[in-house]
């Protein structure tokens, strides 16, 4: 009975939620699939591997493809646009996540002042769990460090490796429901990573090419391809990978603190 | 959960040795810049993180390592023992099971031990640990046996011996 | 048109029509929220398949994909595309984890997680009481 | 020619694969949680490990990494299973009903009783 | 010395990220540096602004603009930021309404455990910035979203002690509409993405001429629903009247002075700019200002026939966004005039009222109209303060408003659209029955009047303003530099109209 209503009553939006779909549908016809829509510029007959005038080329996914690797001396590409050529979108994305992270800890402070706190009295967690969580966090950890290390390397970067270690310690909370790092070094963690950001970022406006986020020493440390290469790049990933393991750890660490 | 220096020094090893699994390569210039960073993130992490790793137990560190390479070929062996155990008992038309959960205590004192144990009696022939509780640990059999800790007998003593 | 467009798009393009569907037709919150998070990961498949080149390696020179630096142009996908779509779900994940709190709050103060009444101020309609 | 590591890897694969298979027919047939548990727990693991190695084999710069993935997958493998199994019997999951001992539904309740206390 | 825009990005950012770590030490100290950050990025602003009028030389087009880029790449492989004349003018507007909330609740009764308050505030309008001045349209997202999640954040933050969760579900609805938004937009940059293969939004309207006109029209629709969310557009709007209900007055200021704000130029910098040229005609126009023209005479209805404050406050900023909407997609001098001369009218006075209602009360209630009985009795200044800026929003002269709707009323009469006219004169009655109406509440009545104080810093702030609204009003000229122009972009944007025509 109850079914048939919500039916009913859901027509109007599939009807809708259909019409839109097929708009978007006969839009995204005209986009073709898999076509190499970015090369348009090059000359006919291109074959990959020879040389190009960079300089007539105006499309941006063009030029990057074969610019970035002498601009930005990253090997990932990915990498190259994501902390490089549109570097200041990834500062505001990791301002977005440090916002929520802020601000779920701040309301979550007032909607637990108004619960009575009742503490259930539960078995301990157990010992297979909590000691294997013991033994494969450092793992863990380490593998989110050789993530966000090797960005400019190898796919993956300062989110990825965040994440993996963000859940590293969500494993060894729910092994360990009471204990885990507090507050205080989330949050200087935190704060930390996003001032060394900006930071490196105004190293940018101090040196050579007086930009922000500029990445004035790609060329000179290491050749593609190695572990110290792509200046500035590595650095900014090392920030980034601190600041979202960080940041989702406390979102995960303030959630949890809520028991709800 | 004592930070002993030995328990660092094999924190880090294991750790570098980690780094180096995942980052080998064959140019001699970037395995030296790898090295040089793996060493310096092995050795942040052991000193932090050493302390949470589960307690070994005490003994001979040589013997011990040792042992545990018995110990593995003891499990291997099991494994797949195990798997070929699973293939009979589900591809029997008449599935002979007889399940039932049981409770055995292992020998072993330290914590990493009793872990091991348990995730290694998880993957040999037709058991799968539940729970410990206060030092006797629950196992659910696929074929309940009379004594369940003579049958547990040649794990326990492999894992006792490098856990003890 | 070749049928892996119709493929890639069609079942995006449904899945982001589950999701609105899910807005406009569930009231309880929490299942609006999940009709975002489907919504999010449509709207993130559609901006990766606009960008895919078919037959090309992934934008990584050297090491496991074996292209060289010189020949990345033409043998590799479009890397703007694969930039956009990492900052697209780190802002779908923090709006998700916002739009949770504030249903949490919501349910604590109203005991419901309806949204029933969006009066558009013409109706003063009573609070759910708790 | 193939070259042998590629065979001996195919055939890794192909071993990890039917073990897969196995596990899955496994979770079909066995009665309850836990017998299906014991079934997937086993098959998959060791599947999954022959098949990482197979991998590592064909192509042997990826042979550290696969031996990395399969030492994680023998520790964490067991403990999620387990952490099913204790969760599924401490939400009421039954047991099969031709089961013959339950010791742990005892103990357990005991030791509940003693920490409420 | 010309500054770098990005300062006006990068300012609020660092301040964020510090105000945390300071938080540590001392909480009472940290709410000031959001203040002091708000303090920086408005006399950047305020730079930039008397560069665009005097110094700066006149670098393309017939206006100044002030342009940086980040990353060390030139547009459009890098993300560049452009101030134009009304971009910088917005900018400066939005930011000094930002420092009007936080120096006024400064003495505040909320307990807030923290800054987060007066850090949301300033994110918000950082991103609001950002999304004014960017030059790409990817970064214009994510300006957007920086701005959506700190509303969110303030629109939950509870008013006093919250008790009955209004907040809440306005946040709740928000969070969810906002991220639809979001996502529509997002659909809508993968399709040009496809269709133009760049970002950047110059380069992006030199293109987007040779796209097919279906896909153009589907990439307006997903804007237009997308930003109309976020600029209150009626029939979007629905999330709104429950932020204004349920949340503080600053959070209130905040969406409609701010972020509502944003949203609208962004529409107006994205429709102007990529859209309309590849559509046929005026429609892209036409349909921003008839969408502009019912906002405005749905929200004026509705605040018409509100009970409570808080929200009628709320529908009166609906219907100025459509209104504003409207003068922008009139076009010509007349509708420049009359738009700029609106926001500026609505940037002054809503604060002041908004400001002047959350002083009346802090709980967490609906607020009547009849706390305004006898106000004269109650507090001489509030009354003086209120009505001086209730009248200024009506368009009584001396106000930018009043002329605004003068420019606006000649620019829709010269174009002989008597039914624009019309509209326009229904919607101004409504705005002045309903204004009539709280001000006769306001007059002294003759039952008891307890007296009533308003705090230090909202009398000076709200003083501040509607003598800044007077002397605009009465000296309109002092604005001409700057609105010439605004003209001088828009008609750009109209010349590349006809272009493609």
């Amino acid at each position: 009975m109850m079914e048939r209503t919500t039916f009913h009553r859901s027509l109007p939006a599939i009807a809708l939620a259909l019409l839109f779909a097929a708009t978007l549908f006969v839009a995204f016809v005209e986009v073709d699939f898999g076509e190499p829509r970015i090369e348009e510029e090059l000359p006919v007959n291109y074959q990959p591997g020879e040389e190009i005038d960079t300089e007539n080329i105006t499309t941006p996914g063009l030029r990057y493809l074969a610019n970035s690797s002498e601009e930005t001396g990253s090997a990932n590409l990915v990498t190259a646009v994501v902390v490089n050529y549109r570097g200041f979108d990834t500062l505001g994305e990791v301002t977005i996540l440090f916002l929520a992270a802020t601000g779920v800890g701040a309301l979550l402070s007032f909607i637990k002042d108004d619960d009575e706190k009742k503490k259930k009295k539960i078995l301990p967690p157990s010992l297979i769990l909590n000691k294997g969580a013991r033994l494969v966090l450092p793992l863990i950890i380490l593998f989110g460090v050789y993530v966000f290390l090797h960005g400019h390397l190898s796919p993956g970067g300062g989110f990825q490796g965040g994440v993996i270690i963000a859940s590293g310690m969500l494993l060894f909370y729910i092994a360990e429901p009471t204990k885990g790092a507090s507050h205080k070094v989330i949050s200087i963690i935190e704060s930390t990573a996003g001032l060394a950001f900006i930071g490196l970022g105004i190293v940018g406006l101090m040196t050579a090419s007086k930009i922000f986020l500029a990445n004035d020493f790609a060329g000179d440390w290491g050749e593609v391809g190695m572990l110290v290469s792509a200046g500035l790049l590595p650095l900014i990933y090392i920030a980034i990978g601190f600041k979202v393991g960080s940041e989702m750890t406390g979102l995960v660490e303030k959630m949890r603190g809520d028991g709800s | 959960m004592a930070r002993s220096p030995l328990k660092i020094v094999l924190t880090v090893l294991v750790l570098m040795v980690a780094w180096m699994m995942l980052t080998l390569r064959t140019d001699i210039d970037g395995l030296v810049q790898e090295i040089i960073a793996g060493a310096l993130i092995a050795l942040a992490l052991g000193i932090f993180l050493s302390g949470i790793l589960p307690d070994a137990g005490e003994g001979n560190p040589v013997k011990r390592i040792l042992m545990f390479f018995v110990f593995l070929l003891i499990f291997f062996k099991e494994m797949i023992l195990a798997n070929i155990d699973v293939a009979f008992r589900v591809l029997h038309p008449k599935m002979p099971i007889k399940p039932g959960i049981v409770e055995v205590k292992p020998g072993m004192k330290s914590d990493m031990g009793k872990m091991i144990l348990a995730n290694s009696i998880t993957l040999t022939p037709g058991t799968l640990s539940m729970d410990y509780i206060d030092d006797s640990l629950f196992i659910h059999w696929i074929s309940v046996e009379d004594d369940p800790e003579e049958a547990m007998k040649p794990l326990d003593k492999a894992v006792k011996e490098v856990f003890p | 048109m070749n049928g892996l467009a119709l493929v890639f798009y069609g079942g995006i393009l449904l899945l982001i029509a589950v999701g609105i569907w899910g807005i406009l037709s569930r009231r309880n919150l929490i299942k609006v929220i999940m009709a975002i998070t489907i919504i999010a990961t449509g709207v993130n498949l559609l901006l990766v398949s606009v960008g895919y080149i078919s037959g090309r390696a992934a934008p990584i020179v050297g090491g496991d994909t074996g292209i060289d630096a010189s020949s990345t142009t033409g043998s590799v996908v479009d890397p703007i595309p694969q930039a956009l779509v990492l900052t697209a779900i780190v802002i779908g994940l923090a709006t998700t984890a916002l739009a949770l709190v504030a249903a949490v709050g919501y349910y604590r103060k109203t005991g419901s997680l309806e949204l029933k009444s969006w009066s558009y101020g013409l109706t003063n309609e009573k609070e759910v009481k708790k | 020619m193939i070259a042998i590591n590629v065979i001996i890897g195919m055939v890794l694969i192909i071993i990890g694969l039917s073990f897969q298979v196995l596990g899955a027919l496994g979770l079909i047939r066995l009665p309850d949680v836990y017998n299906r548990l014991q079934a997937a727990t086993k098959s998959i693991t060791l599947g999954a490990i022959s098949i990482a190695i197979g991998v590592g084999v064909m192509d042997p710069t990826l042979l550290t990494k696969a031996i990395l993935v399969a030492v994680f997958l023998l520790i964490t493998n067991p403990i999620s299973s387990h952490a099913i199994a204790r969760g599924a019997y401490r939400s009421g999951v039954p047991l099969w009903k031709g089961s013959v001992v339950d010791k742990y539904g005892p103990a357990l309740e005991r030791k509940e009783r003693e920490v409420k206390e | 010395m010309t500054p770098d825009p990005v300062l006006l990005i990068v300012i609020p950012l660092l301040a964020a990220f510090l105000t945390p770590l300071v938080a540590l030490g001392s909480k009472k100290f940290a709410r000031y540096v959001p203040l002091i950050g708000v303090l920086a990025m408005g006399v950047v602003s305020l730079l930039l602004l008397k560069d665009l009028i005097e110094v700066q030389p006149r670098t393309y087009g017939a206006y100044n603009t002030i342009e940086s880029t980040t990353g060390g790449f030139q547009p459009p492989f890098g993300i560049s930021l452009i101030v134009t004349p009304l971009g910088g003018l917005i900018t400066f507007g939005m930011i000094m309404v930002a420092l009007y909330v936080l120096v006024t609740s400064i003495q505040k009764k909320e307990d807030d455990k923290g800054p987060w308050f007066e850090m949301m505030a300033m994110m918000a309008t950082a991103g609001a910035v950002g999304m004014v001045i960017t030059g790409d349209l990817f970064n214009m997202f994510v300006f957007l979203e920086i701005t959506s999640i700190s509303g969110t954040i303030l629109a939950a933050l509870p008013r006093g002690n919250g008790e009955k969760g209004l907040n809440w579900k306005g946040a709740a609805g928000y969070a969810v509409i906002s991220a639809l938004a979001s996502f529509l937009i997002l659909a809508a940059i993968a399709l040009l993405y496809g269709a133009t293969s760049t970002l950047n939004i110059a380069q992006m309207a030199e293109r987007v001429g040779s796209i097919d006109t279906f896909v153009a029209g589907t990439a307006l629709l997903l804007m237009i629903i997308g930003f109309g969310i976020e600029a209150e557009i009626f029939p979007l709007n629905g999330w709104a009247p429950e932020v204004y209900r349920g949340s503080r007055w600053g959070t209130s200021t905040i969406f409609s002075g701010i972020i509502g704000k944003a949203g609208l130029i962004a529409m107006l910098k994205v429709v102007t700019v990529i859209l309309a040229p590849a559509l046929e005609g005026n429609i892209a126009m036409d349909i921003l200002l008839w969408g502009g023209v019912i906002t405005f005479i749905v929200g004026e209805a509705a605040a018409f026939t509100s009970k409570d404050l808080y929200r009628l406050w709320g529908f009166s900023s609906i219907g100025m966004f459509g209104l504003i909407l409207a003068a922008f997609s009139l076009g010509g001098e007349n509708g420049i005039y009359a738009a700029v001369l609106i926001m500026i009218g609505h940037l002054i006075s809503k604060p002041v009222l908004f400001s002047l209602t959350g002083a009346m009360r802090h709980k967490d209630r609906d607020l009547p109209l009849s706390v305004l009985d006898g106000l004269m009795g109650k507090s001489r200044v509030t009354a003086f303060l209120f009505i001086g800026a209730a009248l200024m929003l009506l368009g009584m002269p001396p106000s930018p408003i009043f002329w605004g709707k003068y420019f606006l009323f000649s620019g829709a009469g010269g174009e002989s659209n008597w039914l624009l006219v019309g509209l326009l004169i229904v919607g101004t009655l409504l705005e002045a029955g309903y204004i009539g109406k709280l001000l006769w509440r306001v007059l002294p009545k003759k039952e008891e009047a307890k007296a009533f104080k308003l705090p230090i810093t909202t009398t000076v702030m709200a003083l501040i303003a509607v003598a800044l609204g007077v002397l605009l009003g009465a000296v309109p000229g002092l604005l001409q530099d700057i609105i010439d122009l605004v003209v001088l972009e828009f008609g750009g944007a109209i010349i590349i109209l006809a272009g493609v025509i």
